[in-house]
């Protein structure tokens, strides 16, 4: 059975006033509820040992998040369909209630929530990343590392992962004889779309985006929505103990789209200054 | 809603589930547990408890913690299954608890466990959904203390229409799946996922449609629960 | 170090009420010292995922049983040898003393007794599970599952593990032009014998059949014998920190060829009805 | 029965065990421990305690607990066997446990743990009988009290007759392995395994061929304690 | 002792580093951190204490203990590397434990525990010297009461000459390599390793030229602890 | 986070006596600071299941050492190279502070250590571990169990390793028509040199060789150092929370090679007596 996990401590006089900021429908740092924080996003910070890399900051919260490209065969079902996969890991130094070990089942819904955003989006076309059916397939890692953890880590993690993809490039190959032969020139990744995730958090009646580790503690449920640049909804996972209406869902799923807009745009200015 | 415009792969309607059946009480040693079946899936769901936190520092002191496990057998996926809990299941069984809780007045229950045991004999698409109907049903039948059942099922696309409930067949061609669970009497959606493609019209159709299914759902665990006690009750009345 | 098991508590009232019939040469449901409960068998209960399957109940012990059967390479030191796996899984749902986790020593033993008692009796011969010798064989997995644990788990897992194999199915193959052909038809298993397990357990100085779960729980000594169509005696097992002496041995070795002979046919018979 | 009717590939007669030799206190650091080559068989046996109980949870307020441990070296086997304790160990540690545990006088050592650990640094046929002789005396070269020692020793079928002791040429072609380990002065069989083919007639057969084999093993087991106190006192005598 | 013989690949002198930058403060939420870029080695490091000890068996009454983790990320090395901790991460979390430790007035905190976490974001030749700098930095910078610093640097030999801190293409020919760590206002030494191949006269050569280059690193440690401490008094200066 | 261990209790008595002998220049058993204990080295001690073993004994310190040779695909980046690994194992009969479970931080640290100190002196030549290159290579593993601790496990488990390896054998193989076949005859392994492991302690400003476990418990430091037939420093690893000055480590490293000839010359007689 995964473990439950520890939590966060909420003092008393935090938690009176981000209550009564939230009746005056202000937040605690001064935002308004639809407000994200400060988004900081640099891509290529890490050339040396991988295929693409991205820092991401939001407000006080920071991943970083490194590309691999590899070989590898491909899956006897899909031989002719590369690989994709993405993990996110807590590091014991984002967070004092952080213990390194296995993670934990919060950091594997991350993960596998980061994963699905990506891969159910269809950004990557993995039937471009074969080299040669049924025998080499391009296998390719997204490993993001939550560095200082201030909460909403799902979308910090996913525009990490996402701008890392970008901006990422891998070997060529050619097949001569049926033999497979690398070359010189590099290309970039097949990409098709870039998914942009929001999220939200439901304290009391009200709901509030971008929630910080202790909005994102008190709050009674989550959700996350990553819609694609065609206005489309390609994921969705609400999270915590708690529940939102029909009317909140559908508000909330018009909102997504309009924020996911602007952060998209962010996105691809930060790949091309990184380039 | 339910005029079709494509017919489905297995004749249903836009809003029609498959086969489905619950019954109440099939374990003896737990406090309380149901067999579902819905479409291929047999799932079977025991709750233990109130009782006893292991470990200790676990307990906390105003209300009953929630432990929750979903696990498939090896022999109920089409290739067999290795036997340790993989990640989807472990994700499975956090979200399966947290669609269930805020059902439990756990209050009620201070410093104590409440154990939710979920074991999948046999799969089939929708089996996180399947196994919350059954989850809800055991903790009513253990008497334990709830605000609402909770009721769950999935509505997606296929074949470009939105439908109820994709069966395995719709889902290899399917454009999107969205679970959900929900407390009938409380307007209350506590699971919600979604996987595919879906513009803003579409989500918000599969949405009233899930609605419709849960509360189908949601008479079939009534219907479940009363069949047991009136059972119960009629075995008492022969003694 | 394996974990020694948490045990199941009897109460006092249930110790005192199981030693006072057990003087009288009874048990405490009524049964005599040397009869089983009522032992339910069907099969094929789980057709759509599985190649065979059985549900056994003794008393209020359940179990289900299920077989898949792949295909695989076989190992460097049997190329000509299909592989042949039986595994017991203790479910949480079982009892309120089953804790979810890796297999206790407890559950380990029961897996590997019951593959024991189907592999040493010659039930299944391997040598007919070889596809193409040296690259392709059978691997068939039997996974019985303890849905409801009331004691005499050793036989119950043997009785559905049994039920399942006999009732299964599998593909067939043929080879043309030294390439592996799956064919439409389907085959049965090629099962040579069905070996019937019977557990004894000793109470005091008494000896009983069947033990439920109080009963196994005091007992002293466990005993499991398998015997197989021929009368002969194919594994054994004592368990539990205590002994028989030689005659008691002796004496239920001669019990456990009759008793089985019972078994044998209501299986064969659950088999027939299953099918 | 010691009359042979075909003869066996090592030449011995069908009562005769391999070669066996044990030497007890082995181990500086253990309270107890045995050394036994049985064939080609060398084990090592150590006992700790009775000591304090870890986890806590573990004790038992009116007698020891015993815990056992049987784990083969990598080299030990035919090819190198990797260092994690195999599911195989894990049961042969329990038997092992089981077979040993009645001889022992758990109430002396109420609220204390008694712990067993045996190494196989070169196996052969027979491991697990061996090991419990190393371990029988092991624990007497600790001064835990016992109600007798514990002597194990297997019988079997092989070329189609029922031999004692079958070692690992004859286990090749061989019809039936039955591993016993008794207390001798208390007729009291506490391993009991069996693995092949036997009639009704060869179980008996086998069963009164162990006991021989046991009786064997127990005189051994004795004189390597008598020896041990022996060399001991000389020792001291010296002094 | 910076004269060269034969240039080495990088053109850098026998004595001569890497680039190096060392910055502490980097981490919100720790209670002292340090970024060091050490060659294309990126590491972070916190330090979070003194703290309650879990689990309490491992308190000790009259000193902290120190607990270190070196981890390295899946991205920071050549080839993936896969998530968990392998024997060699677990080898230089104890060396660096113990290099680290003697900088550390452990009585000064009785009853807690000290934890380092060390982040290879990017590996290089001599991350296990670059992060000792990083995380006796991160150690300062937490506040926690120091008898010095610990400065950590390689020698070596490479193309058949004693040099300061190998590199990784020095490396594929290199013939030695010796990380040393040291407190270097109390001339000791508490990190000392060598795989290789030196003489006598190679082998106190490295150790002097190691000696010089701690001196470095520990000019740049103190270099960014003060800076740290200037930027946040203006800070203060400015509110 | 690797575990940290439950350390040895060394009493009152003990450590005064230790403190009280060294202030006079003497060690607790009356050797001077510079001796080692005796050393018993017997080789060829399990003739029947590998292809080399060794038991060596340092004053109470006792370790088995077995070597077993076997066949392997060779790693992709190291095509024609055979495959070393030497790992030590601390057995739970071989002291009371020792639980059994998987590897703790300084069994791992143990292991390590030695087989560097086997690799980095190029003992072995991999190279001439390759049979046919791509293809099969050479396995060797080394695995050393520790049977009695009394202190110096470094140079225990070294010399038993060692000795084992020096009289191993394996099989001979040729290639004919492009396969593999193995002969009847069986060759020496591949041995270069002979490195000798040397291993002393600190205990408040006296420093030691060969610490018993008392000894190696109190020492504030503890440093190993290997050197070859020529002299040369192959390996080196300073443990324990605690330091040496420079001029020490000079000053031992002259030690070292000294004692380490006439460890070498008694590690050689033993496999002459063995073989």
């Amino acid at each position: 059975m995964p473990a439950v996990k520890k939590h966060r401590i909420v003092d008393s006089i935090t938690l009176d006033s981000i209550m009564s900021s939230l009746s005056d429908s202000k937040r605690i740092d001064g935002r308004g509820l639809l407000d994200y924080r400060d988004i900081e996003i640099e891509t290529n910070i890490l050339k040396d040992k991988t295929n693409g890399s991205a820092k991401v900051k939001i407000g006080d919260t920071e991943v970083w998040a490194g590309v691999k490209v590899e070989t590898a065969n491909p899956f006897p079902d899909t031989p002719a369909e590369g690989v994709m996969t993405c993990n996110a890991e807590m590091l014991p130094i984002c967070s004092q209630y952080i213990e390194p070990g296995p993670p934990d089942e919060d950091t594997i819904e991350l993960s596998r929530v980061s994963d699905r955003g990506i891969r159910e989006s269809g950004m990557i076309d993995v039937s471009e990343l074969c080299i040669k059916e049924g025998e080499l397939v391009y296998s390719v890692y997204i490993d993001v590392a939550v560095i200082n953890e201030d909460g909403n880590l799902f979308d910090a993690v996913a525009y990490a992962g996402t701008a890392a993809l970008l901006g990422a490039d891998m070997s060529k190959f050619t097949i001569e004889d049926d033999e497979v032969k690398m070359l010189e020139e590099r290309q970039k990744l097949p990409i098709k779309s870039l998914p942009i995730s929001t999220t939200f958090a439901k304290i009391g009646d009200k709901i509030i985006i971008d929630p910080n580790a202790d909005e994102q503690e008190i709050a009674s449920a989550r959700l996350t929505l990553v819609t694609d640049e065609n206005g489309k909804y390609v994921s969705a996972q609400k999270g915590k103990p708690g529940g939102f209406t029909f009317d909140e869902l559908k508000e909330l799923s018009t909102i997504s789209k309009d924020k996911g807009e602007e952060i998209r745009n962010k996105i691809k200015e930060a790949v091309e200054n990184g380039a | 809603m339910s005029e079709n415009n494509i017919e489905r792969i297995s004749g249903r309607a836009t809003d029609e589930l498959r086969n489905v059946s619950i019954k109440a009480g099939v374990i003896k040693n737990a406090d309380g547990s149901a067999l579902i079946e819905f479409g291929k899936n047999k799932i079977m769901a025991a709750v233990f408890g109130p009782k006893e936190v292991h470990p200790k520092h676990m307990m906390v002191s105003d209300r009953a913690i929630i432990k929750c496990r979903y696990h498939m057998m090896p022999f109920s996926t089409d290739t067999r299954k290795r036997p340790n809990l993989s990640r989807r299941e472990i994700e499975i069984s956090k979200v399966i608890r947290e669609a269930v809780q805020p059902a439990i007045i756990m209050e009620n229950y201070p410093r104590t466990a409440i154990e939710i045991y979920i074991e999948i004999l046999q799969s089939d698409g929708g089996s996180r959904c399947a196994a919350i109907n059954a989850a809800s049903t055991a903790l009513a039948d253990a008497g334990i203390n709830m605000r609402d059942l909770v009721s769950a099922c999935a509505a997606g696309k296929a074949n470009g229409q939105v439908v109820l409930d994709v069966d395995d067949q719709e889902d290899k061609t399917g454009e999107a799946d969205m679970p959900i669970a929900m407390l009938p009497n409380m307007d209350l959606i506590t699971l919600f996922q979604l996987d595919g493609n879906l513009s803003k019209e579409e989500f918000d159709q599969a949405l009233e449609l899930a609605k419709i299914g849960c509360n189908k759902l949601y008479n079939l665990q009534k219907d479940a629960l009363s069949e047991k006690y009136f059972n119960e009750n009629n075995g008492k009345e022969e003694e």
